[in-house]
């Protein structure tokens, strides 16, 4: 295991490079970049990429929102199109003016010293970005995932041991239901239901925290904290349970009727012992086998929709964004940072394969 | 022994699956102190009746139609949960036919022992492992302490089952239930476990149902028998009634039956089919967190064999003198070291590809047939499934026709062969595994324990059958047994493991007559007198 | 072809039956898929059987031009435009399909607003375009299905032979391969999606391309720690010794052990698909607009909450077509349960 | 040379409407009390409190603390008045401009507001300040201090009235703040500015909350009074449109301009507010001009080249029914380019306009002389049968025909073309259009792309047809020639999407921009509006010409609306 795992961690840079090359490849076949949409921007053209999803802001007319606030000098006066000159600027800003393959090796030795930049638009390094949204990212990914194992697992093991019963059957109802409920939906439906005027305002519609929080007991802010995940996290759940509680049922059903079962009970060990005891670490190979994809994809793609409708920004969001504002530096620098937690992550669980069934190698084998 | 009122009151037990059934109306007792051995043919529902005592069986597939089991008075059948959990372990505990799938796979051996001692007596920490360790050693595992943290799947097939019939005795119950417990066991260690069978049973009162085919085992450990047959007990009393004068024409047969008739001879001129110069496989001791090698397990270490056309090498040795693994490694089933030839051919080095086209030819009865067939696969499928990789060309009806006469055989009705493994006896399923080697008709056969878990009768008739087959076809058989009339019966060389080591080889019937070293001579004489210390 | 059924496969089949909940399902899913499959007799904005003047015209097979019927274009009629209708009853009759709207079918009528209610005229309201929502349900229905079933089964076969081989063969098949895995992870799946929608226009098959590319990983995990843990039995050994080929053992003694995995995540992975269409639509990467999915309805369901009947709908039909494949799931494993068959 | 006097306000044309010494601006309530709160919403997150810059996004309300050297009146065309400027000079060829500035005026540590700020401001503006400024300024050929409160700024030549008034929209930053500070990066320190607010709290990305200030400098000035009456501005942020309806509702924001017909139509229905009388929903009207959106064709497909399809597509559009049944009627179809203003052609040519028309005679459509344009219209009940007929006969004119129930041309072409989109919300507008289509036989197909790709391929002239919305304020000048100038009908990245060339129509514009009054400006517009409708570049849609506005009624507003439209800083708390 040494040995594989020392080449397992060898292998890691070289693979972070590939992930890296095909993305930085990838990127120069997308249809308009950074530059055109710093261009669009400033002719005041620009449709915001979350709008998409969000609704837009913007209606069926141009001219429905009566400025607020001063000013309101329409952005048309000066748009007379722009100087090649002024685009060169705007390209050498982003780095553009350099070729392709030199822009690649500059980014991969500041990479090589974890030095990711900064976003094109914005001021803040991509780091500081990543590190500003992580907080919102991880309060959503952790309690979601920890709630959605902690119900799951226990529901598909009582499904296995009750296959067929009255219990089964409903509980496959309930996950499927909340499965097949588009999140984007049923996080609407939250705020209209509990969040909104209409009918019960229990709690809060965005963000994390109340304002005025700061000097608060920590008992106080933490309540607060999770009166204000309440809605999120339930969103993020409910879709969440129906796959792990069918796949725990379906691993313990295979797995419940072997002869060392039989075994176990000769010895007389209650039920939620043999249950627990034995056949939960037969059965639990595919669900940690599915652990660490998990836990990326509710770190890095999570919830996207859930942090617009919940107006959170987490890192679902920052990289949607990044994609379709075409801000590289952020793109390519959570792609960065996330490949290589993946890629550990990956290694760990194929340790945690070997480590929960010993018999398990990665020896080549054939024959 | 003590005429008390019995302890386990099994009266008119029946057993169906579905449409099958198994046990049709069986009914004994069991008093404090006894044994009773249930002896019978193969798949005559001997392990059904067992797993009903306890309640063990895949219920609600399997049912009761009738008949009750009482343990002190105390009705098992249909009883709930909780009062049954009392009961297992505790009162009744049991030891499977099958120890090498009936050990849960991923706990540690001291865990799984520990467990029953835990429950049952409540012991907790070091004492526990004192008691784990204290067993082991009292079931004849060597070097206990090493092998602590081992998982089943790194012992041999007796160390498994000796690991099982630790397991039972740990929580020194009031009955202990032994499904055919030393099947696996070479002669030295079956003696040493019977004795120690017999010694709790003074010292504890312990009652003993004891399921055996091994008419000598029955002979020196029962009080009293059950004659099984097809589901029905068909004859029973004190052993000397039932063995000295037996009624009923089953129990004669059975009795009659012994594996007889002497290896058949073909030339000494014929061309060797499989040979090994300095074979060696040795499996890395683990530990610690990041497992660490700390040694080796030197399973096989060194071997040299030629075997030639129509001839049988038999292998004996104690358990776990690495037998299994010689057989494994000849086949190119393990990684090992040292020269191995084929039909002449060299195959050590040979890629899995170009060896497969070979494996026709050399085929392996595995020492668990149960793990070795496929859950998911019907028994046809299983025995056919050689057949339609290596002649593809065949037609189905002909393929069908194949199936059937190999089942039959070995014994088993062709007309089961859409079932799947697991309804089935252990019997059965290793005739299974050697239906499936035997319908290829391969040149050569590792046999690892062939008909451990067959009643007498059978095991005489696959003896002939294999007999057969090789004075038909030349077949050239590696035949690894502990059951030394067996090896007797079909062996014209032998080969004497011990450790890994070869410590005796040559013709089997002069090894026979004189054996040379001690190791040998202790051996034999445990296998034919049953030396009970 | 030979339909005779081993013994085996009868035990399996009777399973499935015996298990009440998944044989109904499946029942109830052909039938509606096969509803679906007829969409155009059902649902469509033009006749089945026009009589017109003396002669029989089958608008649904073909196009006739307006003229035909004493229209003024020679381009293809329009039979729900109300001169037509008119200039049509004027001269003989037209037999409609029970729902007189195709997917794309506006109801003109101008006292309602869209999207309206259910009515006697849409029986499931209409949408923010005015198209009928039970039609466009239908016709959803039916590509969201084909799609879902499309893409499950490619991606499914490819994911499961991928993950079968790196388990399976392990050492350095598996070293390569999961990097490349990794790699392939490490895609920006929202970038490809746009690259691809900016050289050929998004359409059915170009979609269930894209998308098969990016979901047939998922269940490569789950098949590879199967087969790892597997090729350790005693029975793949047995299959080894008796000479078949690494494929053969693969499928036939290691595969159905690892069938688990691949009968839970199926049904989930076809409701997947039908989301992740959804999701492109949302971007404008979906299927060209117009197009009926439930996607569209779903995505209309959260613009138009005033109009809950959209979301209700989708989501109820996407709950009721989840349900029923999980539960023909449940029976598919309980067919190849050895211990269920009997 | 001619003397020039200082003035305290300019127009574009001619005089400005409120005199020297007005006491405040018609459309405020000079006696609104100052004090409360009033919380609005946005949507987007914001991350930086430069909003002069090019990273980084400010929050709404942004430019609340800082202010400008002149402000424009809200019912004017184009009128500034001085702020942080005293008065202005200009020479009647408005080749120069020179600002005296307000002794008074000082920033919010108390430092007063000086010529070298104005020149700073200026020049970091355009080295370091958002691009646009470097081409918002481009004509301003230098800046240069006078005295402590004098500074003037130069033009380059060229014959542009516009410029004054641009360069009094500079905003004023401080000098000696930003000194030692970079000012090319996002920042969340608040920066000093002078206005009447100051940022008094925020949480980035979630919430901000502007504080009146208290000894506000300009409190008492004209172009002041009656405004800014609110102590506290709140913008939350919220990222969904759909959840932000839901918390004005809920009523955590206290007014909300609604943008959608379908949701100003439903989606109020069940609001509590409405129902026991705490809430308010009205529209006012407003003269803002609304300019043209409509679907443009592109001009460089040889699809389009005959004036005779365009309109024949122009007929298959059926506003009415579209306006009745997706946008509750709540649109005005639009006639004109200019629509919504005193622009807008009306009627047949003016004496006036058919000075600048009659010399383009024959190159220009005859139409133009004889009738007023009005898009097609239709009874709104779907049936188009009518404009259908009339499209089909002008695309035989053109030399299509129908075959096989398809529309082609001579050589057996069909007519085909796509519809490009960026707002998935336009696809429910546009799939009727392109059902009517079919019925021509017309192939029209839509397709929504993301924001990058659409640039992109309106940069590369690689569409049929798209939306475009072309903004007009109350005084069209230099603009025009982008927006439908030959020159730029070439230039990549240009506003001229449709890619119109057309001798007259440039003409007409080079007339427009040197409009000596504000009277021959308005006809020529005119006459520039008739010549670019009939030639049939677009297809009209809508516009509305109304502020749908709700809000918790909490506040009290002036009695008029002015032209440029509700204005909520002219709102106050009710007491
Ligand atoms: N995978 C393994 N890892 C470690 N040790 C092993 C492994 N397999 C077998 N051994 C050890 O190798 C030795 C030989 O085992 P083998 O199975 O060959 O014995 P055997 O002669 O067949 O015994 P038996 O008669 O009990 O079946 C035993 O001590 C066993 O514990
Ligand atoms: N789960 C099952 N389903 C159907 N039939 C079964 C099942 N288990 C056992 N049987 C059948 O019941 C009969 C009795 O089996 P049992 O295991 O008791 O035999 P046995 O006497 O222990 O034989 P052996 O000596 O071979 O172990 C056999 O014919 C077997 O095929
Ligand atoms: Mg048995
Ligand atoms: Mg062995």
């Amino acid at each position: 295991m040494i040995a594989y795992t020392l080449r397992r961690l060898l292998l890691i840079p070289l693979t972070l490079f590939g992930i890296m090359v095909i993305n930085f490849t990838v990127v120069q076949f997308a249809p308009g970049g950074p530059v055109e949409l710093m261009i669009t921007k400033l002719q005041g053209n620009a449709v915001d990429a979350a709008a998409r999803v969000s609704g837009s802001a913007s209606g069926e007319t141009t001219q429905a929102k009566p400025p607020p606030g001063q000013g309101g000098q329409g952005a048309y006066r000066g748009a007379q199109g722009l100087s090649p000159d002024f685009i060169k600027e705007i390209e050498r800003q982003f780095g553009f003016d350099r070729p392709a393959h030199e822009r690649f090796w500059l980014m991969m030795v500041q990479y090589a010293r974890f030095d990711f930049g900064k976003s094109f638009y914005r001021d803040t390094s991509v780091v500081g970005l990543v590190i500003e949204k992580m907080p919102t990212s991880i309060s959503l990914g952790l309690w979601s995932t920890l709630i959605i194992y902690l119900v799951s697992i226990p529901l598909g093991i009582a499904k296995a041991t009750r296959d067929g019963s009255r219990l089964d059957v409903v509980s496959s109802w309930a996950v499927i239901i909340g499965y097949a409920v588009p999140g984007f939906l049923f996080a609407i439906a939250l705020i209209v239901l509990f969040a909104g005027g209409q009918y019960f305002a229990w709690f809060p519609l965005r963000g994390l925290s109340s304002p005025g929080m700061e000097g608060a007991s920590f008992a106080t802010r933490a309540l607060d904290y999770f009166w204000h995940l309440a809605l999120p996290v339930t969103a993020l759940v409910v879709g969440g349970f129906a796959g792990l509680t069918m796949l725990t049922k379906n691993s313990f059903l295979e797995e419940i009727n072997k002869q060392y079962v039989v075994t176990a009970r000769a010895k007389g060990l209650s039920e939620r012992r043999i249950l627990y005891g034995h056949i939960f670490r037969n059965a639990m190979l595919l669900i940690v086998a599915g652990f660490p994809r998990a836990l990326v994809g509710i770190l890095f793609t999570g919830s996207v929709l859930v942090e617009i409708i919940f107006s959170l920004d987490g890192i679902g969001l920052l990289g949607f964004e990044a994609v379709s504002n075409r801000d590289y530096p952020v793109m390519f620098g959570t792609l960065y940072a996330f490949s290589l937690l993946g890629l550990v992550l990956n290694l760990v669980s194929d340790l945690t394969y070997h480590w929960v069934d010993p018999r398990i190698d990665f020896e080549g084998r054939g024959g | 022994m003590s005429e008390n009122t019995p302890l386990l009151v099994v009266d008119d037990l029946a057993v169906s699956f579905g449409p099958v059934q198994a046990v049709k109306g069986v009914s004994f007792t069991l008093a404090k102190g006894e044994t009773l051995a249930l002896v019978g043919e193969s798949g005559s529902g001997k392990s059904v009746t067992a797993l009903s005592i306890l309640q063990l069986l895949p219920y609600p597939r399997a049912t009761h139609p009738r008949g009750s089991i009482r343990l002190d008075g105390a009705e098992l059948v249909g009883a709930p949960e909780p009062a049954l959990r009392k009961v297992r372990g505790g009162r009744i505990a049991m030891v499977f036919q099958e120890p090498m799938t009936s050990l849960n796979p991923l706990h540690s051996i001291e865990a799984q022992v520990g467990e029953v001692l835990e429950l049952h007596l409540g012991l907790r920490g070091s004492t526990l492992r004192d008691r784990v360790v204290e067993l082991l050693s009292l079931v004849g595992i060597p070097e206990p302490e090493k092998r602590l943290g081992a998982l089943p799947h790194e012992l041999s097939g007796g160390q498994r089952q000796r690991v099982m019939i630790a397991m039972a005795l740990a929580g020194e119950p009031d009955i202990l239930i032994a499904d055919e417990p030393t099947t696996a066991l070479d002669v030295t260690i079956q003696a040493q476990i019977l004795a120690l069978l017999k010694g709790l049973q003074a010292r504890l009162g312990m009652a003993l149902l004891f399921i055996t085919h091994d008419l000598g085992i029955v002979r020196k450990m029962a009080d009293r028998v059950c004659v099984m047959n097809a589901g029905e007990i068909v004859e029973s009393g004190p052993l000397p009634q039932v063995f000295d004068a037996p009624a009923h024409p089953y129990t004669q047969r059975l009795l009659a039956a012994e594996p007889k008739g002497k290896p058949h001879r073909a030339g000494e001129g014929e061309p060797v089919v499989m040979a090994a110069r300095d074979l060696k496989v040795w499996f890395p001791l683990k530990a610690g967190l990041w497992r660490k090698t700390v040694g080796h397990v030197k399973a096989v270490d060194g071997i040299s064999l030629d075997l030639k056309r129509g001839h049988t090498i038999g292998v004996v040795g104690e358990s776990g003198s690495g037998k299994t693994t010689l057989g494994l490694a000849l086949l190119r089933l393990l990684d090992s070291d040292g020269e191995i030839s084929f039909g002449g051919t060299r195959i050590e080095s040979m890629s899995a590809g170009t060896l497969r086209p070979l494996r026709r030819q050399m085929q392996m009865v595995f020492q668990d047939p149960y793990g070795s067939l496929s859950p998911r696969m019907s028994v046809g499928q299983i025995v056919g499934e050689g057949l339609e990789v290596h002649e593809p060309a065949m037609h189905a009806a002909e393929r069908d026709r194949l199936i059937a006469a190999a089942l039959e055989e070995v014994g088993l009705d062709p007309a089961t062969r859409d079932r799947y493994p697991h309804e089935f006896s252990g019997g059965q399923r290793q005739r299974i595994a050697i239906a499936r080697a035997l319908v290829l008709k391969p040149k050569f056969i590792v046999l690892d324990e062939p008909t451990s878990a067959l009643d007498v009768s059978v095991q005489a008739q696959i003896v002939d059958l294999l007999r057969d087959l090789q004075a038909r076809h030349a077949l050239a058989y590696l035949f690894i047994s502990h059951d030394l009339r067996v090896v007797r019966a079909l062996a014209d060389d032998l080969l004497v493991m011990k450790d890994g080591k070869v410590v005796e080889a040559g013709r089997a019937d002069e090894l026979f007559k004189a054996p040379r070293t001690a190791y040998t001579r202790a051996l034999m004489a445990a296998a034919f007198d049953l030396e009970v210390a | 072809m030979n339909l005779r059924l081993t013994p085996l496969d009868r035990r399996r089949l009777d399973a499935f039956c015996r298990n009440r909940r998944g044989f109904w399902s499946l029942w109830i899913f052909l039938a509606l898929f096969l509803v679906t499959l007829g969409a155009e007799l059902v649902a469509n904005d033009r006749p089945i059987l026009v009589r017109y003047d003396g002669a029989t015209y089958f608008p649904l097979a073909r196009d006739y031009p307006e003229v035909t019927f004493g229209g003024d274009f020679l381009t293809y009629a329009d039979y729900r435009d109300p001169y037509l209708v008119a200039k049509i009853a004027e001269k003989g009759w037209a037999l409609w399909p029970p729902i007189p709207f195709d997917y794309r079918a506006i109801n003109y009528d101008p006292m309602v607003k869209h999207p309206s209610p259910p009515s006697r005229s849409n029986w499931l309201g209409t949408d923010d375009q005015g198209r009928d929502v039970l039609a466009r349900l239908i016709y959803g229905l039916r590509l969201s299905i084909c799609f879902g079933l499309a893409l499950t089964l490619v991606s499914t076969v490819v994911g499961v032979a991928a993950g079968a081989v790196q388990g399976y063969f392990g050492g350095k098949v598996d070293l390569v391969f999961q990097r490349f895995l990794e790699i392939w992870g490490g895609l920006p799946e929202l970038l490809i999606l746009i690259i691809i929608a900016s050289i050929i226009k998004p359409g059915f098959w170009t979609l269930l391309l894209v998308l098969v590319l990016f979901s047939w990983t998922n269940l490569v995990g789950v098949v590879r720690a199967e087969f790892l843990r597997a090729r350790n039995f005693d029975y793949v050994r047995a299959a080894r010794t008796l000479g078949m080929s690494d494929a053969r053992i693969m499928a036939r003694h290691v595969l159905p052990n690892a069938m688990v995995a691949t009968v839970t995540f199926m049904p989930f992975i076809l409701n997947s698909s039908i989301v992740s269409l959804t999701a492109l639509d949302f971007l404008g990467l979906g299927l060209p607009p117009g197009s009926a999915s439930l996607g569209d309805l779903l995505r209309q369901g959260k613009e138009n909450l005033q109009a809950p009947w959209l979301g209700l709908t989708g989501f109820l039909v996407v709950a009721t077509l989840l349900s029923l494949l999980v539960f023909v799931g449940e029976a598919v494993r309980d067919a190849f349960d050895p211990r269920k068959t009997s | 040379a001619e003397t020039v006097h200082p003035v305290h306000g300019l127009a574009m044309h001619g005089a400005p409407k409120y005199g020297p010494g007005f006491k405040h601006f018609d459309y405020v309530n000079p006696e609104a009390p100052k004090g409360g709160e009033i919380r609005l919403a946005e949507i987007g997150g914001w991350d930086s409190l430069n909003p002069f810059i090019v990273k980084g996004d400010p929050p709404a309300g942004a430019d609340l603390p800082f202010e400008t050297l002149m402000v424009n009146s809200a019912d004017e065309a184009f009128s500034e008045y001085g702020l942080i400027a005293e008065s202005v000079e200009v020479p009647a060829d408005r080749s120069w401009v020179i600002f005296n500035l307000r002794p008074k005026a000082r920033w919010h540590d108390g430092k007063p507001i000086t010529a070298d700020d104005v020149v700073f401001s200026f020049e970091v503006l355009k080295a370091k300040g958002h691009p646009r400024y470097r081409f918002y300024y481009a004509a301003v050929d230098k800046v240069e201090k006078l005295a402590e409160r004098r500074v003037r700024f130069a033009f380059k030549p060229g014959d542009n009235r516009e410029l004054p008034l641009i360069v009094g929209q500079l905003p004023i930053l401080p000098r000696h703040y930003w000194q030692g500070r970079d000012f090319a990066v996002t920042t969340l320190e608040p920066p000093l500015g002078s206005g009447p607010y100051k940022v008094a709290g925020f949480d980035t990305q979630h919430t901000i909350t502007y504080e009146r200030v208290k000894d506000y400098w300009g409190a008492d000035l004209a172009v002041r009074k009656g405004e800014y009456n609110f102590d506290r501005i709140r913008y939350d942020s919220y990222r969904d449109t759909t959840v932000a309806l839901e918390a004005f509702k809920a009523g955590e924001y206290d007014w909300r301009s609604e943008n959608e017909a379908k949701k100003w139509a439903t989606a109020y229905e069940d609001w509590t507010g409405l129902k026991d009388g705490r809430g308010r929903k009205n529209a006012f009207a407003n003269q803002r001009p609304a300019g043209m959106q409509g679907y443009a064709f592109n001009l460089r497909r040889a699809l389009f080249a005959d004036i005779r399809v365009r309109r024949a597509l122009g007929l298959a559009f059926d506003f009415e029914w579209t306006n009745k049944t997706l946008f509750y009627s709540q649109y005005k179809r639009t006639a004109s380019y200019f629509a919504n203003s005193e622009l807008a052609s009306l009627g047949l040519p003016s004496p006036l306009e058919l000075k600048v028309l009659e010399p383009l005679r024959g190159q220009i459509p005859p139409e133009v002389f004889t009738a007023e344009f009005k898009p097609p219209a239709t009874e709104g009940d779907g049936n188009i049968r009518p404009n259908l007929r009339a499209a089909m006969r002008l695309l035989e004119e053109a030399g299509w025909r129908v075959v096989d129930g398809k529309l082609v041309d001579g050589a057996g072409r069909p007519f085909a073309f796509e519809i490009l989109l960026v707002q998935p919300a336009w696809e429910r507008i546009t799939l009727p259009f392109v059902r009517n289509l079919s019925r021509l036989g017309i192939e029209a197909s839509v397709r929504t792309v993301d924001p990058a790709q659409y640039k992109n391929r309106i940069d590369h002239f690689d569409f049929d047809m798209v939306v475009h919305v072309w903004g007009q304020s109350q005084s069209p000048g230099n603009e025009q020639l982008g927006y439908w100038g030959s020159e730029s009908a070439d230039e990549a990245g240009g506003q001229n999407v449709a890619g119109i060339k057309n001798k007259a129509v440039d003409a007409l514009i080079e007339q427009v921009i040197s409009a000596p009054d504000r009277e021959t400006l308005v006809a020529r517009t005119r006459a520039l509006d008739r010549v670019l409708l009939w030639n049939h570049y677009v297809i009209p849609q809508w516009h509305l010409g109304l502020d749908r506005l709700v809000w918790w009624d909490k506040f009290g507003m002036p009695d008029t609306v002015p032209a440029s439209g509700v204005q909520v800083m002219t709102w106050w708390v009710k007491k």
